[in-house]
């Protein structure tokens, strides 16, 4: 268990160590993030009153954006001159690694979304209406809902013989609830107009069931061939 | 560590791709402590039989047994080095060194500097493992596999595009590390650099053994 | 000549300072600019932000000769040039977008609103900053090339840009000059001063940073000589003393 | 000129070939553009009479960022074994390849929003109040425009670090001027309320200074080392 | 094709890759039909000449001239086979080379079939060549370097992962192709394989060319 947490440790602090050496990652983000979000004003009048309602969507949809634009990457690091091997012989288990890839992606998903929140808030001339609190805990559980199984989802496409099970298709109704979660949370909170308490259960629920249901696989995923 | 009993055993493996087998029942039993030299035309199946050992490639049928444990579970005592340098190119050789050691829960620096010094590079070089000529990333490679002290090393052509010079070097430290009672496995096409360095050599053909020779010459063959 | 830049700096220092003074009014002589009458001493900013962005507008164009020049011609000066315009004119244009909605909010009620000239500017200054983004992160021999072929695009968006968003609501006042507004001559006058003394203050910056440039390219280049050659004209070792190669090839 | 289209053609039935083998691309794409419907569409009431107003902007932003994540992909396969080397040191055109790959592109993200549409006539029981035939010029040329510049851009971002990122940094301000014809073309015919003439102007000017821009550039993009 | 004067001139080539320059002021002529083998240590530089004479990398500064073109316009004269494969994994070979051909405007899959046999490899493997040995993959690289019968072939390692008995099959094609009048440059580590081929010996060292020889001795170098 502590050589888990150790492991993964030094597999995250690698991969941040490596993300941030091309130094202008970071720059490249805020960039990134505030072009999102001047397409979307583009496409979706931020004046009109209506904007309150699906505004809550359209976060979640740029951040999911976001997090696809991460994902893919997750893993190419590790294919470049089958690092994954080299993983694959060492005793380290399978879940540090698996750990260590999901906390990254939610780190970086979570600081494009810290950049674009606030681009939101100016352009579309938002005000919370109800609990704002509780837009982080909700922010929170949904990254990490979109992350745990986009990373696991990204290392199953890595293995050839395991692209043919069709996963992809097998997880797109599986994360229907968390994302009914994220966006209608998001949206009783914007609006004011419902309590999110239901939909944080759900998200709550639906991250611990995930998380676990991933650690028990991973291992599976990675020594397939 | 004076095991008479075979410290690899391997019975009867098959492996089969799709249908295709690149291993057809390999049958064979390798002692402690020699330096055995695979030797076989493009496509015998000597690059699935090390990843078979090394625990990469589940056998379709057969037995694996190393130190009487499984692959996976022998992973302490086994150095994989693959075709592929299995290192981030994005990384300098001591920082790749730093982090495979971590994996191993090896603390501190002083053996990944000690290895690297070992394989003829300089542990303070900055520049990326990229960045690296051929000859160079094939060393820093050998010494990812034997980072750990494994007692087992399998190793995948480490002399192609290697320069002569570096080629007769890397066999000396073969030959020392050999000397300390590791179990060396050296898949090459350039047998002539093992001449009178090897202990024996395993020659592979369409997925099978065929012959274990002392010598290189072995009429018939080659 | 060796002279000529020390010289330019003062003298557009001393210009900067008294168009500072014509617009703000601190030191009454004459010509400064008059307060303006429904909005106050606010309209001030009026003398930064539109030489501002005439100065913003002449960088990208040179940047864009300099980008074709560049294309036609492989001269590395104008690679520099490009450069060095393309930097300053996002400087330029950020004071635009900086200076428009501090504008805006006491008399539009409003920081940000989607019209032909905001919007444009926006997209104008997007696009360049992807510019500068992609020479910072490409690092071949070929990111000139790149990054000239980036400028012609850009250049070949902007008119688009201008004609897709035409006809905005728009909120934004008519051009000064040729667009029918009226206005004050003295403060035309103020505003004309204004733009000199930024056109020799974006001048002045490009100059320098230009000087680096060619430094940094001249630096280059003899550490590539250095590499190329060792002590005494002999072949430096293939590592050079950066690079230490294997022991057993010393 | 017979030969760039030759080279193009088979350059494009090469790719079309292995895409039909692998079909992992394809699968990825599915699941997160009917993600991104989903989520559209859990986020705001799709009965609302205002939807229709919305509903251009919603499109296409889920076709947009579908094509960056198809796009991304592009080069991908030339990049591994440095196909790209062998296509390089032949006498064939660039701009064949340029094509081929465009063209690829094209048809790949024209079938995701087959896909797609679908789904938003579904979700937000759409009736077009506008001359509905237009839309088909808007989408083909609208797809184009998204297209042309993206593969373009893609095989810019090649040649810098941290590739995928780089692709919508470079894509969207540029294009900006595509993406407000798009959404307005798409919004005035849905809603019914103005002529979608002036847009697909400017689409198809757009389209023809770009494809005019790619040609003549791409050749100095693939030679760059 | 009686070229006297040299079919290939390098002068004062410089390639800089950042503040390290890779090719340090090569300047050489080759003449037609002659096999050269380029030897050096690793890091010499010959990956990064021969990716120069194949118009893959622009000199940072000097000129090369390939029958008195740029490499650029000579490209149907050339053909390069790179230490990676330059082969789509997912492709059979014959599949590979159709495609190429259509590149070369070759018509016809007759061409393909011949240079695939001429390697030594079966036309009709349905395989993709991902799943081929390295030694395998290796092969089908040459044939596809030869598809279009150039007259000048840059061979980087082409024989590293081969089998001792294709490599000597490989450089009996290669002495085949030399004496009908082709131009071959072949970079490798084995040398010995080219003793009594090669023409001449090329040896580099850190980015310069520093001796050509007839004979594979060379005192004070390796
Ligand atoms: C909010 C962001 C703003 C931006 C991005 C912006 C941008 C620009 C640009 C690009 C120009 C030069 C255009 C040209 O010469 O054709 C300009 C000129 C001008 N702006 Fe703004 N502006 C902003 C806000 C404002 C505000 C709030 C006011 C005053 C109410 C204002 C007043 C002017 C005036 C009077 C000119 C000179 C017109 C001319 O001669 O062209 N601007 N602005
Ligand atoms: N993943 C795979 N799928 C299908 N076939 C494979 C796969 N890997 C290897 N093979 C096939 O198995 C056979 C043996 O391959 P292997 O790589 O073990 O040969 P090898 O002896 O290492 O040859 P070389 O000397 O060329 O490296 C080859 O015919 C190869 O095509
Ligand atoms: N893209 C690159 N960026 C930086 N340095 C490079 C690059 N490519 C090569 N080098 C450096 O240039 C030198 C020459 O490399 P090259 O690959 O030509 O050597 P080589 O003679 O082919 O060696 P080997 O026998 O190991 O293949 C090496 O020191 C290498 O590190
Ligand atoms: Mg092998
Ligand atoms: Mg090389």
């Amino acid at each position: 268990m502590n050589s888990l947490w150790s492991i993964a440790l030094a597999t995250l602090a690698k991969d941040i160590r490596l993300e941030w050496r091309s130094k202008d990652a970071l720059n490249s983000m805020l960039f990134f993030s505030l072009l999102v979000v001047v397409i979307f004003s583009f496409s979706f009048d931020p004046l009109a009153e209506e904007s309150r309602h699906i505004v809550g969507g359209l976060i979640w949809v740029a951040f999911l954006f976001a997090a696809v634009v991460a994902l893919n990457q997750t893993w190419a690091r590790e294919l470049r001159n089958q690092v994954l091997d080299a993983y694959r012989v060492s005793p380290a288990p399978a879940n540090a690694l698996f750990l260590a890839k999901a906390l990254g992606n939610f780190i970086f998903v979570s600081a494009l979304e810290a950049l674009m929140t606030p681009l939101f808030v100016i352009f579309y001339n938002l005000r919370v209406l109800g609990p704002a609190w509780q837009l982080l805990p909700i922010v929170i559980l949904g990254t990490w809902a979109l992350v745990v199984n986009g990373t696991f989802f990204a290392a199953m496409s890595l293995r050839t013989r395991s692209r043919e099970i069709m996963l992809p298709l097998l997880l797109f109704p599986i994360s229907i609830p968390a994302v009914l979660g994220m966006v209608n949370a998001t949206t009783s909170i914007l609006t004011g107009e419902a309590s999110a308490h239901f939909w944080l259960v759900l998200l709550l629920t639906y991250d611990v069931v995930f998380t676990t249901a991933c650690l028990g696989f991973f291992g599976l995923v990675l020594h397939a061939e | 560590m004076t095991d008479i009993p075979p410290i690899i055993t391997v019975i009867n493996v098959i492996k089969q791709f799709g249908r295709f087998a690149a291993l057809r029942g390999v049958t064979a039993e390798f002692e402690s402590g020699k330096l055995y030299a695979i030797l076989g035309d493009n496509g015998a199946g000597k690059t699935t039989l090390l990843r078979a050992l090394a625990g990469l490639a589940r056998p379709t049928r057969g037995e694996i047994a190393i130190l009487g444990k499984s692959p996976k579970a022998a992973c302490r005592d086994l150095g994989y080095m693959a075709h592929p340098s299995l290192l981030y190119d994005e990384m300098s050789g001591i920082e790749n060194l730093r982090y495979f050691a971590r994996l191993y829960e090896i603390a501190g620096d002083g053996r990944s500097r000690q290895v690297i010094r070992a394989v003829g590079l300089d542990p303070d070089l900055t520049r990326p493992v990229g960045q690296y000529s051929q000859g160079m990333r094939q060393r820093m490679s050998l010494a990812r596999a034997v980072l750990h002290d494994p007692k087992i090393l399998l190793l995948d052509e480490p002399f192609s595009n290697v320069d002569v010079h570096s080629a007769r070097e890397m066999v000396g430290l073969l030959k020392a590390m050999r000397d300390a009672g590791k179990t060396i496995f050296v898949v090459t096409h350039q047998a002539s650099l093992l001449e009178g360095v090897a202990d024996e050599f395993v020659w592979m053909q369409a997925g099978q053994i065929i012959d274990r020779t002392k010598g290189l010459s072995r009429m018939g063959v080659q | 000549m060796k002279r000529a830049f020390p010289i330019f700096a003062v003298l557009t220092t001393l210009l900067l300072v008294y168009a500072l003074n014509q617009a703000l009014s601190i030191v009454h002589i004459p010509g400064v600019a008059p307060t303006e009458r429904t909005m106050g001493d606010v309209q001030r900013i009026f003398y930064y932000h539109v030489p501002s962005a005439w100065t913003t507008f002449l960088l990208f164009s040179v940047n864009l000769v300099a980008s074709v020049v560049y294309l036609i011609r492989r001269n590395p000066v104008a690679d520099a040039v490009a450069v060095v315009t393309g930097e300053v004119g996002v400087v330029f244009c950020t004071v635009v977008l900086v200076t428009g909605p501090i504008w805006a909010r006491p008399v539009w009620g409003i920081w940000w609103t989607w019209d032909v000239r905001l919007t444009s500017t926006l997209v104008l200054w997007l696009i360049y900053v992807s510019y500068l983004v992609l020479r910072r992160f490409s690092d071949s021999a070929q990111t000139p090339v790149l990054a000239a072929a980036l400028a012609v695009f850009g250049a070949l968006d902007v008119p688009l840009v201008y004609f897709s968003i035409w006809f905005f609501r728009t909120q934004h006042p008519q051009p000064v000059i040729g667009g029918g507004g009226s206005i004050d001559p003295r403060m035309l006058h103020v505003l004309l001063i204004n733009w000199l003394a930024f056109s020799c203050f974006a001048f002045l910056i490009c100059w320098s940073r230009y000087r680096l440039e060619r430094l940094r390219r001249e630096v280059e280049e003899a550490q590539a000589l250095e590499s190329l050659l060792g002590p005494e004209g002999v072949p430096a070792p293939a590592a050079g003393s950066k690079m230490p190669l294997p022991r057993g090839q010393q």
